[in-house]
């Protein structure tokens, strides 16, 4: 066990290598700023598996608090200097508010049901979005604005990097969080919350403190889509980027905190190289239909995700070399 | 990652000199539009009326100045972040020296600032939003589209005159609010009164508590200010406000839009196109070419617009002998006027803004045409149309 | 008073067909607990084929009856395809549902091309009566009349049949209900169809009271659709009816008394429904 | 002596049934007391009014002398009030092993570290494993829990309520399903927790012959009444019980063996 | 005697697991078969691998002499066979009479007097008619699973614990119930409690780690000390 965890802590480490390289051996900008983009939506994935992955909770409002994070930025950078001190204290403004926000939102609405829970976040993001669309001295309603960012970010790829290194500070962090004890008990919590309780630990301290996290992780990861468009309008707060964040989330695999980063991957990538072949090939000008059956081969093909079905792979391989058979043979007592 | 190398290594060969085509000269050109999403229609027309417009500028020779002119067309998907991405990889990897777009406001002003940090031209085509020449203006951009405020004007200009009582009603968002506060400034300025202003979620699907207010007001006219697929018409039929004696009056939309207007034959608006309104010989080359080409279809709201953003592109060129260079360019085309199928269009110098004509319409029922025809009641010249300069 | 009427009357017809609309989840996403997010879809090819095969034969009636009869064949489709390997696993369901909705509305334009397409109402129910300052929509009435007969014929359905109940224990416990000698897959396979007819029927109903279709009609209204089943109460057909009810008057009052705050007031509603009834307005049971 | 768990009057309904009525009863110290009665009489509600799970109707529950009739499940298992479940109450997905571990993360009271890897904490391992050696699941730790058989679950059910090691145990048909050859391993376990003498032990139970000798005394639910509390021997002499619980099962077993 | 079930050297597979590894006893018409084993040796597998919920992937199941192997579940259980699982099964959110209901191949009046004879069995169920089955005790949920699979008259019974949770005195009533029944109905019991399997038993399988270890008749087990102390550590 302990092996395999260095083993795939070492994969990592050449991929993350990998990708501070890169910049330094290919100048495409078009590489640097999808890469970017796919960091930053990894982020949001992973905020979000913690949500459903780890804890169980299917949300349709965490578009919100990403919102938060990319208004915050903005709203700052447009008003004061566009200097790196104001974004990282618009970053961390922007954490504060999804803190906040999620804590009350949580404590208000983590009662419910499955269902009516989603369906009760989807209201109240809802209810930002109708905020942003009328705060129009501050939001610029749904046209929305364009600010400057730092001059350190002029070169894309100092964002590239900072970006990058977001995606790597977050993703330990995470990964710490969820390996805790803490996150052994969210875990608990997803699969019997009224045994949790019963094992004296309080279901809904952990669900709250979870979309705390989740929350605030998700903040950021606006905070960072804003600078990377120079621009914000209330597509951030739309049911669309929630269900980009699910998508990735399913598709890589949940509650794998991996799966989410390889599933902005590939959604990014695919839906870049498949309106890439729209422009050649006509019969892909339709290439959304061919976008559409991907994640429907996908729930087929990975039904736990393409990091979820590896792992139970590798996992199957190995217990079958070792054969660990259920039926487990005893010595008669006589 | 094979692919990822041969995509970087493309943009460095074509910019050495062992490259022959760089001693003659290319001139490219990068256009953004939704070619898929909900606003996929307006894409299209806007990606056939550019075309069109290279071929009639360059009398079919796609060079200018002895330069080969060409076009790269990318899909925004009608999401801002991959509106960026694909502006970038059109001014980074095909190094374009001119940027055209886009289908929405969002995507639009999500690119302006590249355009700045890039020093290329932009031409917004056929996003509206005010603020693009506004408020989020930089002196990149030139817009060959109407703003809201064009719309606005054209609007009044078709309905308002002294003592004439007008009611609005428009989806409650930026587009409508920017649209009414506009119309209402200038519908003041002729002498009109705005009685009521009604706004209506978009998304809804029954409108008729707002209709209801408006009867109860009993304005002259009523005008709407509306975009996006689900409309009020057949509801404001259905509470026969015509027949209480309120005109309707709104800006007549693209072909497939006007054939869920039937409710609205009879009223008087403004539009910003139609194939047969515009009497030029720039118009009646795109009417004849657009039918030969796209079996028998006639260009659409937005086909011009295209089209104009072309020939203001080739026509800036030609001044500047080939030179693309934004810097350069900018005081070329500020105040530079050229021949559209709406007619002379004009950059403004202030915020560049293309000065163009709209066209005060009636609806009509014309036999053999399944939608009503807005029929030409005068043109409001581009003087006629002239917004406030707010940037 | 008149006003009052008026704002009553058209809140309900619009309650109406938002229970049309959400009728179809109600058995897909209520009973069978299905994340249907291709929902959306089914309604929208309702709308154009119902708008097509009005415009085929010239016959509204028949306009209805093929978006009826394609609804139940995507229905079967969707069913076979995409839904039977996904049952009772919501995560899966989320996504597989969402890339089939793709599917469905990029097939709408090239079936149909990317414009909006007119819809018509027919003649006989276009128009509307005047009785003094109170104003009857005749499409609209049809739609009560339409929503309340499909809530009768449903409702005696699940009250009088044993369907609504084997669902609920086919979600429940799958495996046990096959052992007590129920096919379960084929009830559920059924019971899918008839939410894809309603939705189609949603759809082709819905098409010529706005007047227009057009391919992204469908998420716009899934999602109202979701609302209206939420704070109904999962799979109960009375909690639809109301809850959509409820949706369509506070909207037209809304609309009418504080128009700033219309554009919220359904996620207001869902909001206000759930926090003071967490399991929405009604349960499953009869 | 104290007692160490009191009920005043409590009483739970359900609509119209009251399913626990006016049960006041004494629960002495590091005692083990069986409860008995037919089915439906009260037993599982009652467990539930202890450990928090239901809020009574009416009456009191005291702990040490502390009323904690209001207070929440979670705040009375870190009390020490431990209890396990008749329909098994697992986390389905998780292993045997982390099942327990997560009993034994809680009674240490690692409830909110964050940052530390949770292999951090070999002991909690170690303490699990000893533990799913104590009911007899060696060897399938790893196996995921909604795999196992139903005897299984039962053991691994006993395991995490052992790994609470709170003070008193509420034990809810531990050996319901349990192999014949089994139940008297599971029963030496409660046995020898009973003779360490830290623990206070409620029992509930169907198998007459397993708790006699057992149970420092049973008590008797009957109808959601308590009917009678007593030394093993006065309740199987209690005719009542006789007629209404026990029928004659146990008269012939006595004969035939 | 008529064999009416013939289970046939069956393996069966659950994932990567192979569970059963060779089982085989026959049901007789009109004698209770009881399956024997410690816990986790697979008897609950055996059973739903005869209901076809986790199906052979290798042997037989012949039932009525008609091959059941690879068949649906839903048609095993209408061609006659009853199944009580050991998790009861019950529908939390259904009350007892809607899972009665569920349960019910139709409402003709034969089925609705059964269910009269099943409910005097079970009074309990009766008073709580309308109660949610998930609010039920244990021993309620246990008593209406029974009854459930009891309202039809099957040719075949497949009962895994029906003692488990059960009160002495309902545990009689439940023995002289299925010694009623046994008149009509073939009947394969799962039974821990070694003195209620005995005593209804006329055969019993032993299976130990998922294959057959010994079959036989009852009378012979309850004299075989060395098998009982051996395999259910008895005796
Ligand atoms: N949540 C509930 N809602 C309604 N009735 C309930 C609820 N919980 C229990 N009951 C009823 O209360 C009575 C007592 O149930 P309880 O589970 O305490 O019985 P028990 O003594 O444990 O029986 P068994 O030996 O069968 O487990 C039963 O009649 C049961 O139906
Ligand atoms: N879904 C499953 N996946 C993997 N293994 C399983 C599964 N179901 C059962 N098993 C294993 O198969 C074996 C036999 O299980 P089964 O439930 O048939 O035992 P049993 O004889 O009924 O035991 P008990 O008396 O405890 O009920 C057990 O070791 C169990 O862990
Ligand atoms: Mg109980
Ligand atoms: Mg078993």
């Amino acid at each position: 066990m302990k092996q395999k965890f260095q083993w795939n802590n070492y994969l990592l480490g050449v991929g993350v290598l990998a990708l501070v390289i890169f910049p330094f051996v290919s100048d495409s900008r078009t590489w640097t700023i999808l890469l970017t983009q796919i960091f930053i939506f990894s982020i949001l994935a992973m905020s979000y598996d913690i949500l459903l992955g780890y804890t169980g909770i299917v949300s349709f409002g965490h578009a919100m608090f990403f919102g938060m994070g990319a208004y915050t930025t903005a709203i700052m950078m447009k008003k004061a200097e566009p200097t790196m001190g104001i974004f990282f204290l618009s970053m961390g403004v922007g954490m504060l508010l999804a803190g906040v926000v999620s804590f009350f939102i949580g404590l208000l609405t983590l009662r419910l049901k499955s269902h009516f829970f989603a369906m009760l976040t989807l209201a109240v993001s809802g209810l930002f979005l109708v905020l942003a669309e009328k705060w129009r001295t501050l939001t610029y309603g749904n046209d929305g604005f364009t600010f400057k960012a730092p001059e350190f970010f002029k070169d894309r790829m100092m964002f590239y990097f900072l970006v990058l290194a977001m995606l790597v500070l977050v993703y330990i962090c995470l990964r710490r969080f969820v390996n805790s004890p803490f996150g052994r008990v969210l875990v608990a919590v997803r699969e019997n919350e009224q045994r949790t309780q019963s094992l004296g630990f309080n279901p809904l301290h952990y669900k709250v403190i979870a979309s705390v996290v989740a929350g605030v992780i998700a903040s950021l990861a606006g905070s960072l889509y804003a600078v990377s468009l120079r621009f914000v309008n209330t597509s951030v707060l739309a049911m669309d980027i929630t269900l980009d964040a699910l998508l990735m989330t399913i598709i890589g695999g949940v509650g794998t905190l991996i799966g989410p980063i390889v599933g902005a991957g590939i959604i990014e990538l695919t839906q870049h190289y498949l309106s890439g072949l729209a422009k050649e090939y006509p019969i892909f000008e339709r290439w959304i239909i061919f976008f559409g059956i991907i994640y429907i081969l996908a729930v087929i093909f990975f039904p736990r995700g393409v990091v979820g079905t590896i792992r139970e792979k590798m996992w199957k391989r190995q217990s079958k070399k070792s054969e660990v058979k259920p039926v487990t043979k005893k010595e008669g007592l006589g | 990652a094979c692919n990822i190398d041969e995509d970087t290594e493309k943009p460095e060969a074509s910019t050495g000199d062992d490259n022959g085509e760089e001693v003659q000269g290319t001139i490219k050109i990068g256009v953004l539009a939704s070619l898929t999403g909900a606003l996929e229609a307006y894409g299209k027309q806007t990606k056939q009326g550019f075309e069109l417009g290279l071929e009639y500028a360059t009398g079919g020779t796609m060079e200018v100045a002895g330069k080969k002119i060409e076009v790269v067309f990318e899909d925004t998907e009608t999401k801002p972040e991959v509106a960026v991405q694909k502006a970038t990889k059109l001014l980074e990897e095909d190094e374009v020296d001119f940027i055209v777009g886009s289908s929405s406001s969002g995507d639009t002003l999500a690119v302006l600032p590249l355009a700045e940090e890039y020093e290329k031209i932009m031409i917004v085509e056929p996003a509206v939003a005010d603020s693009i020449t506004g408020s989020e203006f930089n002196p990149f951009i030139f817009r060959t589209a109407r703003n809201s405020s064009q719309d606005a004007v054209a609007g009044a200009a078709a309905i308002a005159g002294p003592g004439v009582k007008i009611a609005t009603f428009a989806p409650d968002y930026s587009f409508g609010w920017d649209g009414v506060a506009a119309f209402k400034k200038a519908a003041e300025d002729l002498g009109a009164e705005v009685v009521l202003e009604e706004f209506a979620d978009p998304a809804a699907t029954d409108f008729t508590s707002n209709l209801q207010k408006i009867i109860e007001e009993d304005p002259d006219y009523l005008y709407v200010v509306w975009a996006g697929a689900n409309s009020p018409w057949n509801q404001i039929a259905d509470l026969k406000l015509q027949e209480k004696g309120i005109k309707i009056s709104t800006g007549a939309p693209d072909i497939a839009a006007l054939s869920v207007m039937e409710p609205l034959i009879g009223m008087e608006g403004f539009t910003v196109y139609y194939h047969t309104l515009p009497d030029n010989e720039v118009n009646d080359w795109l009417v004849k070419e657009h039918k030969e080409r796209f079996n028998g279809e006639v260009p659409d709201l937005f086909t011009p617009g295209g089209m104009s953003a072309a020939i203001a592109i080739v026509e800036a060129l030609k001044k500047s002998e080939g030179d693309a260079d934004g810097n350069n360019l900018i005081s070329i085309m500020e105040g530079m006027s050229f021949e559209t199928p709406k007619g002379t269009m004009t950059f403004r110098e202030e915020d560049h803004q293309a000065m163009q004509s709209l066209y005060s319409i009636k609806l009509e029922k014309q036999d053999g045409v399944p939608y009503p025809v807005p029929v030409l009641i005068r043109e409001l010249t581009p003087d006629e149309t002239e917004p406030p300069i707010n940037n | 008073m008149e006003l009052l009427i008026n704002l009553t009357i058209n809140g309900l017809a619009t309650g109406m067909l938002i229970f049309l609309l959400a009728s179809g989840l109600t058995l897909i996403f209520g009973l069978m607990s299905v994340l249907n997010f291709a929902h959306g879809g089914l309604f929208a090819w309702g709308a154009y084929s119902g708008v097509w095969f009005y415009a085929l034969t010239d016959s509204f009636v028949l306009g209805i009856v093929g978006a009826i009869i394609t609804g139940i064949v995507l229905g079967f489709i969707t069913e076979k395809l995409i839904i039977t390997p996904v049952y009772g696993n919501h995560v899966q369901q989320i996504l597989i549902t969402l890339g089939f909705m793709l599917v469905l509305t990029e097939l709408l334009k090239v079936v149909w091309g990317p414009n909006q397409i007119a819809a018509k109402v027919p003649p006989y129910l276009a128009g509307s009566w005047e009785f003094g300052d109170v104003l009857i929509i005749k499409y609209r009435l049809f739609i009560i009349i339409v929503g309340f007969v499909i809530f009768g014929l449903f409702q005696y359905m699940l009250q009088k049949t044993k369907i609504g109940l084997i669902v609920r224990a086919g979600v429940m416990n799958k495996e046990m209900v096959q052992a007590l000698g129920i096919n379960i897959k084929r009830v559920f396979l059924y019971v899918f169809m008839a939410g894809a007819a309603l939705a189609a029927l949603g759809g082709a109903l819905m098409a010529p009271y706005s007047g227009v279709v057009y391919a992204e009609m469908g998420f716009e209204f899934a999602i109202l659709a979701f609302i209206v089943v939420v704070i109904g109460g999962m799979g109960s057909f009375p909690g639809s009816l109301l809850a959509a009810i409820l949706v369509g008057l506070a909207g037209s009052y809304m609309a009418y008394y504080v128009p700033a705050l219309s554009l919220a007031v359904n996620m207001m509603l869902m909001a206000i429904v759930l926090i003071f009834r967490p399991q929405g307005l009604f349960t499953a049971k009869g | 002596m104290d007692p160490i768990l009191k009920t005043d009057q409590l009483t739970i309904r359900f609509g119209g049934h009251t399913a626990v009525s006016n049960v006041s009863f004494e629960m002495p110290a590091r005692q083990l007391k069986s409860i008995i009665g037919p089915n439906g009489a009260g037993k599982t509600t009652f467990f539930n009014l202890l450990s928090g799970e239901l809020k009574p109707t009416e009456g009191e529950v005291f702990f040490k002398g502390k009323r904690i009739t209001t207070m929440s499940a979670v705040a009375r298992t870190r009390l020490g009030l431990g209890r396990s479940f008749q329909i098994t109450n697992v986390f389905p997905n998780l292993t045997v092993l982390e099942n327990v571990r997560l009993a034994v993360q809680s009674k240490k009271n690692i409830r909110y570290q964050m940052t530390r890897h949770f292999f951090h904490y070999k002991s909690l391992m170690e303490e699990a494993q000893q533990l799913i050696d104590l009911v007899l699941l060696q060897g399938r730790e790893h196996a995921i829990a909604s795999q196992l058989s139903h005897g299984e679950k039962r053991k691994l059910e006993i395991a995490m309520l052992l790994a609470l090691d709170t003070e008193v145990l509420l034990l809810d048909e531990p050996t319901a399903g349990m192999s014949l050859e089994e139940v008297p391993a599971i029963l030496d376990v409660i046995k020898k927790i009973k003779q360490k003498g830290d623990k206070t032990i409620l029992l509930i139970e169907h198998k007459m012959d397993m708790i006699l000798d057992l149970s420092d005394s049973i008590m008797v639910l009957f109808n959601g009444k308590l009917l009678a509390d007593g030394s093993p021997q006065e309740i199987m002499d209690n005719e009542t019980v006789q007629n209404a619980y026990l029928g004659g099962l146990y008269d012939e077993n006595a004969v035939e063996s | 005697m008529k064999t009416l079930l013939k289970v046939d050297d069956i393996h069966t597979h659950i994932g990567q697991y192979h569970i059963l590894q060779g089982i085989s006893f026959e049901a007789r018409v009109g004698e209770v078969s009881v399956l024997l084993g410690r816990n986790g040796a697979g008897k609950t597998t055996t059973l739903k691998t005869i209901m076809g919920l986790t199906p052979a992937s290798k042997g037989s199941v012949t039932f009525d002499e008609r091959d059941i192997t690879k068949r649906a579940t839903y048609d095993i259980a209408n061609s006659g066979i009853g199944y009580v699982p050991e998790d009861q099964g019950i529908f939390g959110e259904l009350t007892v009479e809607e899972n009665m209901k569920v349960a019910m191949r139709k409402e003709d009046d034969a089925t609705l007097a059964r269910q009269e004879y099943v409910l005097e069995l079970f009074p309990d169920l009766k008073t709580y008619w309308k109660k949610d089955g998930g609010h039920l005790s244990g021993g309620q949920k246990q008593m209406l699973a029974m009854a459930r699979a009891f309202v039809h008259e099957n040719k075949l019974l497949l009962i895994d614990e029906p003692s488990k949770g059960l009160a002495p005195i309902v545990i009689e009533k439940v023995m002289e119930a299925i010694m009623e029944m046994k008149k009509k109905t073939t009947i394969v019991l799962v039974e821990q409690n070694f003195i209620m399997a005995s005593r209804i038993g006329d055969r019993y399988t032993l299976i130990d780690d998922g294959a057959t270890v010994q079959t036989g008749a009852m009378k012979e087990l309850i004299h075989d000390e060395e098998v009982k102390r051996k395999y259910l550590g008895i005796g």
